[in-house]
């Protein structure tokens, strides 16, 4: 067992540990909470694969956007004074049943599959690479996104406060 | 580490990254399925969307892609930025309507 | 005068009474005296035929004029040629005797009209049907072909129709009016199938160029069969027109119409016309034809007779005389004694119509009183018409000194020389039995009539002798009927002009094998000339008709004096009473005395089959034909009904059947529908979980 | 007259008078029916200005540069369909002998029904708009050369017809105008098929050298058009020329109408009135025989030879059945219709014979047939309209009540009987002529002259119970003898039927080189197919 791989495993172990912990704490700040450590497994998880840029990414913005986000939608959407921040589950043993299979399902494909691996050099850093496409091939796109980013913005202000009106 | 990725022959291979993909895929959608509060679900999207992340990172890795796959992952989470804000909008509205971000509760479709 | 000259003025003969048919009939009620105009033409068309006739007797003897133009053409017909219907007119001395008899009954049964019909509500249109009449007759007469002939015979048959249902406000008079046209026309259709056969083969309707075709070797269909068949159905025609058995029910009936048609069309003339067609078309006749219409004329004129015998009404029996004597002619053609026929017909048309105009006075002055019984004595009151009357009924008897001696004579003499040639003895015994019938029934009516005592005192009293207009008619065809018109000698027809200049035996076309061996056709050797240098019949048949000559004659002399002296006897004198004599032979009298029931058994059998199958095939066609066509309709509509009740009950029943087994199941399912996504997600993965179950990627 | 479009001139001028009377108020019901007079009277004068120009010497029927008034252009094209290539219908018109009779015909007899039209009182402006509709399809069915067109014709005057029975006619009129309109239309369902299927089977090259189906007849009438496949070509051995023949005889049998499909005949006589029954005996029945002339004699002549022999059994039994069933009839009207039956008979029989004695007398009886009818029928409607009855033995001696109208009937009477010197006896004769001139039909031939008789016993019958006899004094008051108006309409027929009786040629010799001309096509044409299409 190499570095690397005892790496990988804690990475692996941290990001679906917390992952357990965000889907089933009765209390959603404890599962915003452990969102935060899968995301930052996954972004280790990145690293592992060499790509450093987007592990900077997911921890930029998952950790310091979404999460944030998500902690506000929390405390505007429950009575903060009631300190009753839970959050109830339902249909638990159909889910766990059906989920179970259906991992177990992708599980089999994924192992009868032969994926055709090969070796590839892995750039000493992917953020020259990363810009570039996005300033040539991807440009459209780019730009695209840039300007769904403006829009859900916009949109996300406007759907928030209509109801004053 | 990077020198020792690149030489060594490795345990983990693309499996190994996929079976976590997997699993946090199948936690997000448990997560999704069974939260009744509205930003739980929205979490449980945000898991799946990471294991999504997962898989397009690996197959860039291992398959001959070069390095489109990162750049897929990137949109995608410029993507769940754009639709966090959206969801967490709409959730406020619901809430003001229905005084209650339950899931479950919110039953309009019902007939 | 020319021929072109001859030819112009018989087409004028042929188109004055037309023109005084229009005249009279658009202008007759207008203006009362127009009659007068037709008279006058139908005299002017006499006069010319007298001239045409003298012409062509006097210069053209022995030439046919001839005369004709195309009607109708049909161009290159493809596999026949040139093709194209001629119509055109043939003068012979046939023609012209035709003519000169023709124009002058006319004239005289036209003059004696005037009086006859004066007082009748349609007084002019009388004489436009006799203009119309007399035009169609001409017209049969003139014509060199036999499409023409055809067309004119119809129109004859018009005419006759128009006459006879002239008062048509009778029912009797309209109904035989309509069975003289539709009993002509059974013979007619003969006569128009015969038509086609020759013109099929000849492709030509001419007389001339059909002979000259047939002397030439061609047959009909090329076989002789055809030839007879062609000659008897044609024969029909004449069957018809001349009220030959089984066709003649028509003629008594006929007298219906007013007595001067029935002296003109129904004794004189049109019926004439038949004889005149078998004569037309003799020399085409095989053996087998000539001896199917010699022994129809000689069952005609027997049959005729009987019935003639015990028959009351003045006009029916003279009415039968004329089927018999018609009988007698048609007879005479078919034993081969074609002058002889031929001057019968003449010789017949003038004491016939002598004798119908006689009947004519007689009713006319007995106010429309036809029942001889009611007769008796008028001898005294009307002596022209009673001499008149004797004359020809003596000239029918064939008695000696009268033109009917001669033709008739003439006829025997040929049937006895048939019967030598042949041994067909039995036309001669009916030709001879029927000699003395005809002077027995003939004589009875006379005397019935004329002599005795008046029966009906009252009717008796008022009667009178007609105007001059009437009687004058009479004496002219009297005096007609006498022999020296005809023949100087009064024993011997044949040394006169008629016999055996004017009217001789053409020869015939039909090949030797198929025809009589006494018939003689252009090339037979055995042939023997006449005095006048004309080749008439072979050398055995001129032997024939010498042997038989004086025999017939004096045979027919003591028949008729033996029919003279019984009428007398049982009428006259009373010596045996005719009563008894019906009593004893009751079945046969009563036979006679209804016709033998002909009528009856035509109107059970053909009229009656006919209407009935007419009824039957009416319903076949409401209630088969039709009711297939309205079957399938209804059938279509229930068919339809019934898909109908499909759709609603069944179509429409399992749609909401669907709808309501959606909405059952729905019910229960809609619980499922819990609005919340999740549920929904975990289905869907359910859902995957089962596809791929199905599918099965492991 | 070259380029001068007199077809389409005499085809549409009746359309042209429908639209103006369109246009007219109702209530000057006068005017319109001066209106539908003037146009149908042009519409004569064209008719006799085509024959004052016609060529006597020019056959037509299968060759397109003897016919006569050519029109023809491009009336639809659509090109590119698929598998079906181009499609294309020629407005083609054209004239010959064989239409040129009828022609005439439609005309004359349009007018005469005009003038016995100026009794109809109820809703006359929709009439007379129908009845000039009904005018150009009858026009158009005789001119059409392209089969398309003449479909197209062929239907466009069954509608008006329907309407004219259904509204104005009698009691029973909805179910005599719906049998007319189904028996009708089941005929131009079969000559439907027939039409597409022999468009599916010849084509004929066009300008720029591609080759095309066509409608056009003169195409489909040449064999060597006929692409081998074809199901309608000769050339093909498993071809369905057989049965497509008689689809198409059927079609045009219903019209005429033959023996077993003549029961809407009656019916439709009976209820529809006096100018539509005019038209439909002097007209329509004769579309039918031409349509088999014009139609399926050239373009199947070997069927046509085959199957002669029971074209002439149908045309008998419609000659003895006809007239027996007429005999057995009550009711004036009706014993014409029956009448009818037994006429057309004649002209079936004329046709089979295949020979120019038999085809003229057929196409004569044709147009005798047309004016004899169309008089008689008005006969009937001067005594409708009178006496409101048409029991035969209701009435009795009426010739001494109306004689100058007891004088018409006679003559038309007669000349149904075919008496000699009115054109029924031309034509009969001739038909007779023809056909006994076959050997095959020698025999029918004779059973079929029986009609003659028959003809004259149902006839001469009538003519005794309604004109003979005692006068029935229930009809003192109304039975007046005949107006200005009926003298109109009995006069003109009375001359063209004694005319014609006098002088044939006037009219045969406009069929004559046409009727040759179909003569020799049929038997050169027949041949060829038998040799080249075993």
């Amino acid at each position: 067992m190499e570095l690397y791989d005892i790496i990988f495993y804690l990475f692996a172990a941290i990001t679906i540990v917390s992952g357990i912990v965000v889907v089933n704490a009765k209390n959603i700040v404890h599962s915003a909470f452990s969102l935060l450590l899968t995301f930052f497994g996954v972004s280790g998880i990145y690293v592992l694969l060499g790509a450093d840029f987007l592990a900077i990414v997911q921890i930029m913005v998952y950790v310091g956007g979404i999460l944030i986000l998500l902690l506000f939608g929390v405390m505007l959407t429950n009575k903060i004074t009631d300190v009753e921040i839970r959050s109830g589950s339902f249909q638990v043993f159909p889910a766990i049943i059906g989920l179970a299979a259906f991992a177990a399902i992708l599980f089999g494909v994924m192992t009868s599959t032969n994926w055709k691996t090969e070796s590839f050099e892995i750039p000493a850093t992917t953020t020259f690479q990363l810009g570039r496409l996005l300033i040539s091939e991807y440009a459209l796109v780019f730009e695209l996104l840039g300007i769904l980013l403006l829009v859900a913005l916009i949109g996300a202000a406007s759907i928030a406060r209509r109801d004053k009106e | 580490m990077q020198e020792e990725i690149r030489n060594k022959k490795l345990e983990v291979g693309l499996n190994h990254f996929l079976t976590v993909s997997v699993v946090l895929f199948s936690l997000g959608l448990y997560g999704v399925v069974t939260r009744k509060n509205a930003v739980m679900v929205l979490m449980g999207v945000e898991l799946i969307l990471n294991s999504a992340n997962i898989n397009f990172v690996a197959f860039s890795r291992f398959g001959n892609f070069g390095i489109n796959g990162e750049l897929y992952a990137l949109f995608v989470i410029i993507l769940a930025a754009a639709e966090a804000a959206i969801a967490l909008a709409i959730v406020l509205n619901i809430y003001k309507r229905f005084a209650n971000v339950n899931v479950d509760e919110i039953n309009n479709l019902k007939e | 005068m020319s021929e072109i000259a001859n030819i112009n003025l018989s087409i004028i003969i042929l188109l004055l009474p037309l023109l005084g048919f229009f005249i009279v009939l658009f202008f007759g009620k207008k203006i009362e005296k127009l009659y007068l105009v037709e008279v006058g033409i139908i005299t002017l068309a006499f006069v010319l035929s007298l001239v045409v006739g003298f012409s062509k007797l006097g210069t053209y003897l022995h030439q046919d004029l001839l005369y004709s133009f195309t009607w109708i053409d049909f161009g290159n017909v493809p596999t026949i040629g040139n093709l194209h219907i001629d119509l055109g007119i043939k003068i012979d001395n046939l023609t012209v005797i035709m003519l000169f008899v023709v124009n002058l009954i006319s004239m005289l049964v036209h003059i004696y009209s005037m009086a006859y019909m004066k007082g009748d509500s349609r007084y002019s249109r009388y004489f436009a049907y006799l203009g119309i009449f007399t035009f169609s007759m001409l017209g049969i007469v003139l014509t060199d072909n036999i499409l023409m002939m055809y067309i004119f015979w119809e129109l004859v048959g018009l005419s006759s129709y128009l006459l006879i249902g002239f008062w048509y406000e009778k029912k009797s008079a309209a109904d035989a009016g309509k069975k003289a046209f539709l009993t002509n026309r059974v013979g007619d259709l003969g006569m128009f199938i015969g038509i086609l056969i020759l013109f099929t083969n000849y492709h030509s309707f001419s007389f001339d160029y059909i002979y000259s075709q047939m002397s030439a070797g061609i047959l009909p269909f090329g076989s002789e069969a055809w030839l007879t068949a062609a000659g008897i159905l044609v024969f029909m025609g004449a069957v018809g027109k001349s009220a030959q058995f089984p066709l003649h029910v028509w003629l008594p009936d006929a007298m219906e119409g007013p007595t001067p048609v029935s002296a003109l069309i129904h004794a004189a003339t049109m019926v004439a016309a038949g004889v005149y067609l078998v004569a037309r078309i003799f020399v085409m006749l095989t053996a087998d034809a000539m001896l199917v219409i010699a022994i129809v004329g000689a069952v005609t004129s027997l049959f005729a007779a009987t019935i003639a015998l015990t028959q009351n009404d003045i006009k029916k029996v003279l009415a039968y005389s004329t089927v018999s004597q018609l009988g007698y002619m048609v007879m005479s053609l078919g034993v081969g004694a074609y002058t002889f026929a031929f001057f019968h017909l003449v010789t017949h048309a003038f004491f016939k119509a002598c004798l119908f105009l006689g009947s004519g006075s007689v009713i006319h002055s007995m106010h429309h009183e036809q029942d001889i019984r009611q007769m008796g004595g008028l001898r005294k009151k009307m002596p022209i018409t009673y001499y008149t009357f004797l004359i020809a009924t003596l000239a029918i008897s064939g008695v000696p000194l009268t033109s009917g001696f001669l033709s008739k004579d003439g006829i025997l003499a040929g049937t006895l020389a048939f019967g030598e040639l042949t041994g067909h003895w039995l036309i001669p015994i009916m030709g001879f039995a029927v000699a003395f019938l005809t002077a027995f029934y003939m004589f009875r009516l006379v005397i019935l009539t004329f002599h005795g005592t008046p029966r009906d005192q009252h009717k008796y009293d008022h009667a009178h002798e007609s105007p001059f207009v009437m009687v004058l008619p009479l004496i002219v065809l009297s005096t007609l009927s006498i022999f020296f018109w005809y023949t100087p000698n009064p024993v011997s027809p044949d040394a006169g002009w008629f016999a055996s200049q004017w009217v001789t035996t053409p020869h015939t076309v039909v090949p030797a094998s198929s025809s009589f061996d006494f018939m003689i056709n252009e090339n037979n050797t055995h042939a023997e000339t006449s005095e006048h240098g004309v080749i008439t019949h072979s050398e055995k048949y001129m032997h024939a008709m010498h042997w038989a000559h004086y025999p017939a004659m004096i045979l027919s002399l003591v028949l008729a004096g033996l029919g003279i002296l019984l009428a007398f006897t049982m009428y006259q004198w009373k010596k045996i009473s005719p009563d008894k004599i019906a009593e004893s032979v009751k079945g046969l009298y009563n036979g006679s005395l209804n016709k033998w029931y002909i009528d009856e058994f035509y109107n059970k059998t053909f009229i009656g089959g006919t209407l009935n199958l007419g009824g039957l095939l009416n319903w076949f066609d409401k209630w088969i034909v039709d009711g297939i066509v309205n079957g399938s309709a209804a059938f279509t509509r229930v068919f339809s009904k019934i898909s109908g009740y499909f759709d609603s009950y069944i179509v429409d029943g399992l749609v909401n059947g669907t709808a309501f087994l959606s909405g059952f199941i729905g019910f229960h399912f809609k619980k499922l529908q819990t609005g919340k996504v999740q549920t929904y997600i975990v289905l869907v993965i359910f859902s995957m979980l089962i596809l791929f179950y199905f599918i099965g990627p492991f | 007259m070259n380029g001068f479009p007199l077809l389409s001139l005499i085809t549409f001028l009746p359309v042209i008078g429908m639209i103006i009377i369109l246009f007219m108020p109702g209530k000057m019901a006068k005017e319109i029916k001066i209106t539908s007079l003037v146009i149908t009277f042009l519409q004569i004068i064209l008719a006799v200005i085509l024959l004052g120009n016609f060529n006597y010497s020019a056959g037509g029927i299968y060759e397109e540069s003897s016919f006569q008034f050519l029109e023809k252009f491009r009336w639809i094209e659509i090109t590119g369909l698929s598998w079906i290539g181009t499609v294309k219908v020629d407005y083609f018109l054209g004239v010959d002998g064989i239409s040129t009779p009828m022609i005439l015909l439609t005309a004359i007899i349009s007018f005469i029904a005009v003038i016995s039209s100026w009794s109809i009182t109820k809703s006359v402006k929709g009439f007379f708009a129908l009845f000039l509709l009904l005018d150009t399809g009858m026009m158009g069915v005789f001119v059409s050369l392209d089969f398309f067109l003449f479909y197209v014709f062929w239907e466009l005057m069954l509608l008006p017809m329907y309407f004219l029975i259904g509204i104005w006619g009698g009691p029973r009129k909805e179910y005599a105008a719906i049998k007319f309109f189904i028996y009708t239309l089941l005929g131009s369902v079969f000559m439907l098929l027939v039409m597409i299927a022999l468009y599916f089977s010849a084509s004929e090259t066009l300008a720029n050298g591609t080759s095309a189906f066509t409608f056009n007849l003169l195409t489909l009438m040449d064999p060597t058009n006929y692409t081998v496949d074809g199901i309608l070509s000769p050339l093909n051995p498993n071809n369905y020329r057989f049965i497509a023949y008689i689809a198409l005889f059927i079609g045009f049998a219903i019209k005429i109408p033959m023996f077993p499909f003549h029961t809407w005949l009656p019916d439709a006589h009976v209820e529809a009135p006096t100018p539509i029954s005019v038209i439909l005996a002097g007209v329509l029945l004769k579309m039918g025989t031409y349509g088999i002339l014009r139609i399926s004699y050239p373009i199947f002549p070997e069927i046509t030879q085959e199957l002669a022999y029971y074209i002439a059994l149908f045309g008998v039994i419609n000659i003895i059945y006809g007239a027996l069933v007429a005999l057995a009839q009550k009711d004036f009207k009706k014993m014409i219709a029956y009448s009818s039956v037994s006429h057309m008979g004649y002209v079936l029989l004329g046709m089979a014979s295949l020979s120019t004695t038999g085809i003229t007398g057929a196409i004569f009886q044709m147009f005798n047939h047309g004016t004899i009818t169309a008089m008689l029928f008005l006969i009937v409607g001067v005594i409708y309209d009178r006496a409101h009855t048409r029991e035969i033995n209701a009435f009795g001696g009426l010739a001494n009540k109306m004689p100058v109208y007891t004088f018409f009937v006679t003559i038309a009477f007669f000349a149904a009987i075919g008496l000699p010197s009115l054109s029924g006896f031309i034509s009969e004769a001739l038909v007779f002529v023809g056909a006994f001139g076959v050997q095959e039909i020698r025999v029918l031939t004779m059973i079929g002259t029986l009609g003659i008789l028959l003809g004259a016993a149902y006839m001469l019958w009538t003519l005794q119970r309604i004109f003979f006899g005692e006068f029935n004094d229930k009809w003192k008051d109304v039975l007046h003898d005949i107006t200005f108006r009926e003298y109109a309409m009995l006069v003109p027929l009375t001359i063209i039927i004694i005319f014609l009786g006098i002088y044939p040629s006037a009219m045969l010799d406009v069929m004559n080189s046409s009727v040759n001309t179909l003569v020799e096509f049929i038997s050169k044409n027949a041949e060829i197919i038998r040799i080249s299409g075993m």
